[in-house]
């Protein structure tokens, strides 16, 4: 019994943990129907930032936190002004191309500039340590991190599908020359969307790092995780992205207690049988 | 004559609306019927339901006799029963002559053949020529379709649905957007029809309607209200509040 | 005045256009492999695998390009025909380079019918991430059945026989070579004639609006299907002769990497087009070649540099787009 | 003349720090031993293999030796990478030196590979006495699925079970496991005493090691034993404090106390730009340019492969990891396996200390596979 | 003489390579009802959608009042006053009715979704529906609601009666024409059916192969039978 409480708090913080990393991607390619790959390489420069800012200039945790969010959108700006606005609208092949692309360049200038090796973010004294559950113990920053996930999840919602800029926003997804023609500016749309989606980015992969240590290759490495469970939950949805990452994080977890050797087949055989149900995601509105 | 083409207590409800509301009809050979109606009455609803592109929540559908709603779209395509759309859905880089060159072949059963190609099909070639000779398409055959007018596209979509030869034709608005200058080829190549072919043409455009249907079926949400002669329909009060307006009035009719 | 109008008189399509260009793919896949092998005389063995990559994306052009599936898990089909090649050898001993392709050619069909079955339940993101878990199991399973496959070692132990007892495999990659130009152009002709038959014209149909396509009473998924397990037997041609010319199978073969990889080739050198999938391996390749010698710590950077800049300046990709431009050319004449 | 020296490893992408220590390794030895053997010139020309891809080794191996005209092989982080080439040396006639790839059999693909690092049988075997002797009994064994995690497995099984201990339960997870925590759970309730743990060294181990800590396994009294990929020095200071007092069996560590291993990491210091990169694949790179040094005396500078690898059977010297021989029979390095804890230096940073030593360690894993 | 509210001045423009518009110069009072014909391909969604910015411009000015809007984006058109109603009506699939219409109010209050429900009260059963979800006649009538909500000072309108019951083709056409004498608004109409096209406008433009090949009034129009055989291929109007 004990062990089931244990396995299913590990499940619960595991999931969350892959929410706050992946959720942004959720917005770039749900809302604004671009493929970004490149999602990865935000989150890792989120990490070298804040880790730069806490080890080597000493910050606290929490301002490094907020540089690494700021610092992360303002070298997107160009990115978005440049690039990714010739993809917006473009067929997914061609976005699959230019995000690849741009995440090997990430990939390259962090090996150039900050060496191959892992970086750490120490963490605040608060969130150091193991909080006492009763049955066991939990790490304090897993606590902090399944917090995280509830207040982006519950801000997102909101912002999506209660306010006029979320309307705007898929309205200038569905279709944006209409979009424009009724008036909305389009172009600020995306940009804002799009910060928005870098800074989660760059949040998760602060977050994060305790899980998936950032280093260079962070963002290849963990691409395929992200790409799997924001379509699983259905792309755009962010009660889905939310029940997609509880729910493979539940199966990954169990199917490496319970037979760790077939723990990839568990996982990806969920992922099949979930798409084969439901085949636009948990939660993926017809197009 | 035996009905080629029947429905019985169609129903179909999305969420709480029922948008087919026990509809029943049957059609026999050579039938010319319009189906008109309110917006969102369900007349493209109807259409889906019969064609397999829904499933309808109970009721039947039977062609020449056989009861076919067990069977998919695919099927009652093979089984004759054809459709257009009303928003058309044609291939953006393909031509004309590649759209009713696939019908064609589709029709004939070739298209699992790995070698060859329709151009080295005479027989294919000739009725491709002939058929968008009718509809005045024989000048954009080579271009692709996203490059022509939305007009010259409906008049393709109709192209592509007479390729497949049916038995039963649902035309789903087939008109619209097409230019009064241009209806009469629709009205000429509808009337070329061979004579045995039952059509069930849905349409807005009264003019069009008038001198096409021999028979004309209301629909007012989801149930058949009329079922009649024209020369009736626009008698009748009901139809004439809620769908025909002052059409009724002017003197259209020929 | 280039009104829209101007070209009423256009008669039916003609078919000799694309006879000659069957012809001129031929001639130029002949004449490319002439330049590789005087100007690469030393270097047959990277031209040999270029082939077997060009054979994988080739393959994934049938299925991305001309039917609109999206898929990064074509690797699965190339690494099983690999695997089934190579498992003939290592195992039982059958060495005849011929009946290794045959195995190759088989093993990469049925895994492209199983594949087929289980990626086009989904359309779009969904079946990309189906495509990812697919190859993630093949990978896996290869993994764990390493009696067979001897697992993260690579499967050794194959030792092919000379072609018609005649032509040795050897250290100078010769044999290899003119077998794989061959093997490529052979494929490449059947696919030419497959692209614009019927069938072909049936599966560019479905990319475009499956809907339509049952609406004239075909069936999407039953044409897709096959196509796959047509993909697949073409894979595996280059599985097999990924065995054959190189004697070891690896798990990378059947990798999401080797996936992701052809992948962006194919995008690279114009999706729907066989000279596209054939250009964009070629360019990749000599690229990928040429930087990782000249610069290996910074080669990713400037690979990444060239997608982007391939993007923004090719869209359609890199033959894609110039074919557009010859055309643009000619209609202004 | 120029003799032409083929190094093909992973220089770029994931393992690219693997790739550097190679080229680490090399630049020292020619920096300390000057690159002329006789009066040949020595070259080195490298090429990048990023991933396990034997393919493109093979493809690559062939390119050295028709074209370059390579009298040497030498490099291979991956073993298929290396197996893959075994098949041509002997028509090539090239020598080939393994400066990493831990698998056992390799040596037997052909009787001109000669390997200077070490097998992962060979590492992963004295850990097995050191947790017997710690009073450990019942131990579980975690390692990564894939070739080297299974090789390190049985090793540990083979030497702990002759010992006497009992391994409880043996288990194999993914390469691509993000989450340990279930793992860890999964040894808690095992019973077990202590944990034998095999990760290859990069990110995966950092996470290993947090969750033995923050799941209070470590708390719990649950001994860590691994070989010491687990505790490359790259990683260390990632590590941080979650490493200390982690007891890991190595051929080599960059703190090793003698006057060869100075000199080595000053050179391979210089070479590679920070010190804090440097790791094991260095001192087999290192090692095996002494080897292929060696070759080129014995043969004059004149291509003969077979000569040459009958010049350095038995070949003994004092490397920086300590005394080093290679085994006339398998042709494999016989070496010094330590035993060493991560501790923490007075300057805050982290090194592999040796604390023991097992003297003249062959590879276990090839009579094992008789 | 009334202000000028359009202005289009020897305007050139198509799609990509392919040039269709081809020196078309007209203004529009304001308040005037514009009908814009010709036969089908002959460039009358393209005028349009190049007063709305939407395809491309090779030559040529546009002016809306006094402002010169020839390189002012969609978005700003749009601002400036210029409201487009599609001919593939464009609705937002993924959004609801309510959604739908709720971009179209610029900057104008929720409060007056109520107006489109007025004008067309179907949509108001349906507005939780998504946009794909609606019937064709549906999707042309929130079309035309979501465009009007924004209060354009200039409305292009592409066959905003095609799919729609004769019923409402009348409702709508009168509502049209109420619009235009009442809000002082500027409505251009391009429109298939001949007859009810000429009974709305008071000033008419036949488009021929991208050129501007006719324009008058609809009284000159109808007596002007070449014209109409030649330029809209119908034979006579009734
Ligand atoms: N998937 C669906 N979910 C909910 N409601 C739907 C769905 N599809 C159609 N409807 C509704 O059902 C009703 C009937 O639609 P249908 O398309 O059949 O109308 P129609 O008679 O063809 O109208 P029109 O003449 O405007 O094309 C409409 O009110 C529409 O909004
Ligand atoms: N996207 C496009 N690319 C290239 N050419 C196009 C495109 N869209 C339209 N055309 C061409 O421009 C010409 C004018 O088309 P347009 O849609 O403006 O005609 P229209 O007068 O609105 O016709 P309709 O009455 O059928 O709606 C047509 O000949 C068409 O082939
Ligand atoms: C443990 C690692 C150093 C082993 C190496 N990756 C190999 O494949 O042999
Ligand atoms: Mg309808
Ligand atoms: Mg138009």
């Amino acid at each position: 019994m004990q062990t089931i409480f244990s396995i299913a708090v590990d499940a619960l913080a595991y999931g969350m943990v892959l929410f706050v990393i992946s959720i942004g991607l959720s917005v770039t390619m749900g809302l604004m129907r671009v493929v970004n790959l490149a999602h990865g390489a935000f989150a890792m420069i989120g990490g070298y930032i804040a880790s730069y800012a806490a080890h080597d200039l000493g910050l606290g945790y929490a301002v490094a936190v907020v540089a690494a969010v700021v610092a992360t959108i303002i070298i997107a700006i160009p990115l978005e002004r440049f690039l990714y606005r010739q993809i917006y609208g473009a067929p997914e092949l061609t976005q699959v191309l230019m995000t690849i692309g741009i995440t090997f360049c990430v990939i390259g200038i962090a090996n150039y500039a900050m060496g191959p090796t892992l970086k750490t973010i120490p963490l605040a004294a608060a969130l150091q340590g193991s909080a006492d559950l009763g049955f066991r113990t939990i790490p304090v920053h897993r606590l902090f991190v399944i917090l995280c996930g509830l207040v982006v999840a519950v801000s997102l919602w909101f912002a999506i599908d209660r306010t006029s800029f979320g309307v705007k926003l898929r309205a200038s997804v569905d279709d944006a020359a209409m979009a424009a023609a009724l008036g909305v500016r389009t172009e600020i749309i995306y940009a804002v969307s799009f910060a928005v989606a870098v800074g989660l980015a760059a949040f998760g992969g602060v977050v994060g790092a305790e899980l998936l240590p950032v280093e260079p290759y962070y963002a290849l490495r963990y691409m395929v995780t992200f790409l799997v469970v924001v379509s699983v939950g259905g792309a755009g949805s962010i009660p889905g992205a939310l029940i997609a990452c509880l729910l493979l994080g539940a199966i990954d977890t169990t199917g490496r207690y319970l037979m760790p050797e077939f723990g990839e087949f568990f996982f990806y055989l969920a992922v099949i049988a979930i798409i084969c149900i439901f085949p636009r995601g948990l939660a993926g509105r017809a197009k | 004559m035996s009905p080629v083409f029947e429905v019985a207590n169609l129903r179909k409800a999305f969420g709480g609306l029922a948008v087919t509301n026990d509809v029943s009809l049957a059609m026999a050979p050579g039938d010319r019927v319009a189906l008109i109606g309110p917006n969102g009455a369900g007349k493209t609803t109807f259409v889906n339901l019969v064609t397999g592109n829904l499933s309808p929540d109970s009721g039947e559908v039977r062609l020449g006799g056989e009861t076919v709603t067990a069977v998919n779209a695919i099927g009652r395509v093979k089984r004759g029963l054809v459709r257009s759309f009303q928003v058309t859905r044609l291939f953006q880089d393909m031509t004309p002559a590649e759209h009713v060159g696939l019908a064609i072949l589709q029709r004939n059963g070739k298209t699992r053949k790995m070698f060859g190609n329709f151009l080295s099909m005479p027989d294919v070639m000739a009725e491709i020529d002939d058929l968008l000779g009718k509809l005045g398409l024989t000048p954009l055959m080579n271009r692709k379709v996203s490059e022509i007018a939305y007009g010259q596209q409906r008049l393709l979509e109709l192209a592509v649905a007479l390729a497949l030869k049916p038995k039963v034709l649902l035309l789903d608005e087939p008109a619209a957007g097409v230019p009064q200058s241009d209806t009469g080829r629709i009205e000429q190549a509808l009337a070329d029809l061979p004579g045995d072919l039952a059509v069930l043409m849905i349409e807005h455009d009264m003019d069009l309607v008038f001198r096409f249907a021999k028979r004309v079926i209301v629909l007012a949400a989801g149930a058949i209200i009329f079922d009649g002669l024209p020369a009736d329909v626009t008698r009748n009060a009901r139809v004439r509040e809620a769908y025909l307006g002052n059409y009724a009035n002017a003197s259209h009719i020929a | 005045m280039a009104l829209v109008m101007n070209k009423e008189n256009e008669g039916l399509p003609h078919r000799r256009g694309f006879v000659s260009r069957d012809l001129a793919g031929i001639m130029v896949i002949i004449a490319v492999a002439a330049v590789g092998y005087f100007a690469f005389p030393d270097n047959l063995a990277l031209l040999t695998r270029m082939i077997t990559i060009a054979l994988l994306v080739l393959s994934l052009d049938l299925v991305t390009g001309y039917c609109g599936v999206a898929t990064l898990g074509h690797a699965a089909l190339f690494g099983s025909g690999a695997y089934a090649a190579g498992i003939l050898s290592a195992h039982y001993g059958v060495n005849d380079p011929l009946l290794m392709l045959l195995a190759g050619i088989a093993g990469g069909a049925a895994s492209g019918l199983l594949s087929g079955a289980i990626i086009l339940r989904a359309h779009g993101l969904p079946q990309l991430v189906l495509s990812i878990a697919l190859i993630h199991l093949f990978h896996e399973f290869a993994n764990k059945a390493s009696s067979w496959t001897g697992g993260s070692d690579g499967l050794s132990g194959i030792a092919p026989d000379p072609i018609f007892g005649l032509f040795e495999f050897d250290l100078y990659g010769q044999t290899a070579f003119f077998f794989g130009t061959a093997l490529l152009l052979v494929v490449f002709a059947l696919l030419r004639l497959l692209v614009r038959s019927p069938f072909g014209m049936l599966c560019r149909g479905i990319r475009q609006d499956p809907l339509r396509i049952r609406a004239m009473g075909g069936s999407p998924k039953a044409a897709l299907i096959r196509m796959y397990v047509i993909s697949g037997a073409v894979a595996g041609v280059g599985g097999a002769l990924n065995a054959i010319s190189t004697q070891v199978v690896g798990l990378d073969s059947l990798s999401f990497t080797q996936s992701a990889e052809a992948l962006v080739m194919l995008v690279l050198g114009g999706t729907g087009s066989l000279f596209g999938a054939l250009s964009g391996t070629i360019i990749f390749m000599l690229f990928e070649d040429y930087v990782s010698a000249a610069n290996p710590f910074h080669w990713l950077t400037m690979v990444g540099a060239l997608l982007i800049a391939v993007v923004l300046f090719a869209p359609k990709g890199l033959y894609g787009t110039a074919a557009a431009l010859i055309v643009r050319r000619r209609e202004q004449r | 003349d120029t003799i032409k020296v083929g190094v093909i490893g992973p220089f770029s992408g994931p393992f690219a720090l693997q790739g550097k220590n190679f080229k680490a390794g090399i630049d020292a030895y020619m920096a300390v031993n000057g690159s002329k053997v006789g009066n040949d010139t020595v070259e080195i020309v490298y090429r990048d293999v990023p991933q396990a891809d034997p393919a493109q080794s093979k493809a690559l191996a062939q390119e050295l030796i028709v074209k370059e005209k390579v009298q040497y092989l030498a490099g291979f982080y991956f073993t298929p990478d290396a197996m893959a080439v075994t098949p041509i040396l002997k028509q090539g006639n090239v020598p080939m030196v393994v400066m990493n790839a831990a698998t056992s059999a390799i040596v037997t693909k052909s009787p001109l590979v000669v390997r200077t690092s070490f097998t992962t049988w060979q590492t992963s075997t004295p850990i097995a006495k050191v947790a017997f002797d710690a009073g450990v009994k019942k131990v579980i064994s975690v390692v990564s699925d894939y070739g080297p995690g299974i090789d390190a497995e049985n090793a540990f099984k083979t030497g702990f079970e002759k010992a006497g201990g009992q391994v409880v339960e043996a288990i194999r997870m993914p390469l691509a496991t993000n989450d340990f925590s279930p793992i860890m759970q999964r040894i808690k309730d095992s019973g077990a005493e202590g944990v034998f743990a095999f990760l290859p060294s990069g990110p995966t181990t950092l996470g290993f090691v947090k969750a033995y800590n923050e799941n209070g396994l470590k708390a719990a009294g649950i001994k860590f034993f691994a070989p010491g990929d687990l505790t490359r020095e790259s990683d260390l200071p990632a590590l941080g404090d979650a490493a200390l007092g982690i007891q890991t069996t190595f051929h080599y560590a960059v703190s090793h106390d003698s006057p060869e291993n100075k000199a080595f990491v000053a050179a391979a210091t210089k070479a590679i730009g920070n010190k804090a990169e440097l790791s094991f694949p260095a001192v087999s790179a290192y090692d095996g340019m002494y080897v292929i040094y060696k070759m080129i005396e014995a043969t004059g500078g004149k291509q003969d492969a077979e000569k040459a690898v009958d010049a350095v059977k038995g070949l003994a010297w004092v490397s920086p990891r300590g005394p080093v021989s290679i085994d006339p029979e398998s042709r494999h390095i016989t070496q010094n396996i330590y035993l060493r804890e991560v501790a923490k230096t007075d300057d805050g940073t982290y090194i592999n200390k040796e604390v023991k030593t097992f003297e003249k360690q062959g590879d276990p894993g090839l009579a094992a596979a008789k | 003489m009334p202000a000028i509210s359009l202005e289009v001045d020897n305007l050139s423009a198509g799609y990509g390579p392919t040039r269709v518009l081809e020196s078309i110069s007209f203004s529009v009072p304001a308040g005037a009802r514009l009908a814009v014909l010709g036969r089908n391909g002959m460039g009358k969604t393209t005028l349009l959608a190049t007063l709305a910015g939407q395809t491309r411009r090779y030559h040529g000015h546009i002016r809306l009042g006094d402002l010169d809007v020839t390189a002012a984006s969609s978005a700003a058109r749009a601002h400036k006053g210029l409201g487009y109603v599609p001919q593939t009506r464009c609705i937002f699939p993924t959004l609801t009715v309510e959604e739908n219409l709720f971009v179209g109010l610029k900057a104008r209050p929720k409060t007056v979704l109520e107006e489109a429900y007025v004008m067309f009260p179907r949509l108001k059963e349906r507005r939780r529906n998504l946009g794909n979800q609606l019937s064709g006649g549906e999707q042309q009538m929130l079309s035309t609601a979501r465009t009007i909500l924004g209060r354009p000072s200039v409305l292009l309108l592409d066959e905003p009666l095609e799919g729609l019951a004769p019923v409402i083709c009348e409702e709508l056409m009168a509502a049209f024409a109420e619009l235009a004498k009442s809000g002082d608004m500027t409505i251009l109409l391009v429109e298939q059916r001949i007859q009810s096209a000429l009974d709305f406008a008071d000033q008419v433009v036949i488009l021929e192969r991208g050129r501007l090949a006719w324009a008058g009034t609809p009284t000159d129009l109808s007596k002007d039978h070449e014209a109409v055989e030649t330029f809209l291929g119908v034979g006579g109007l009734h």
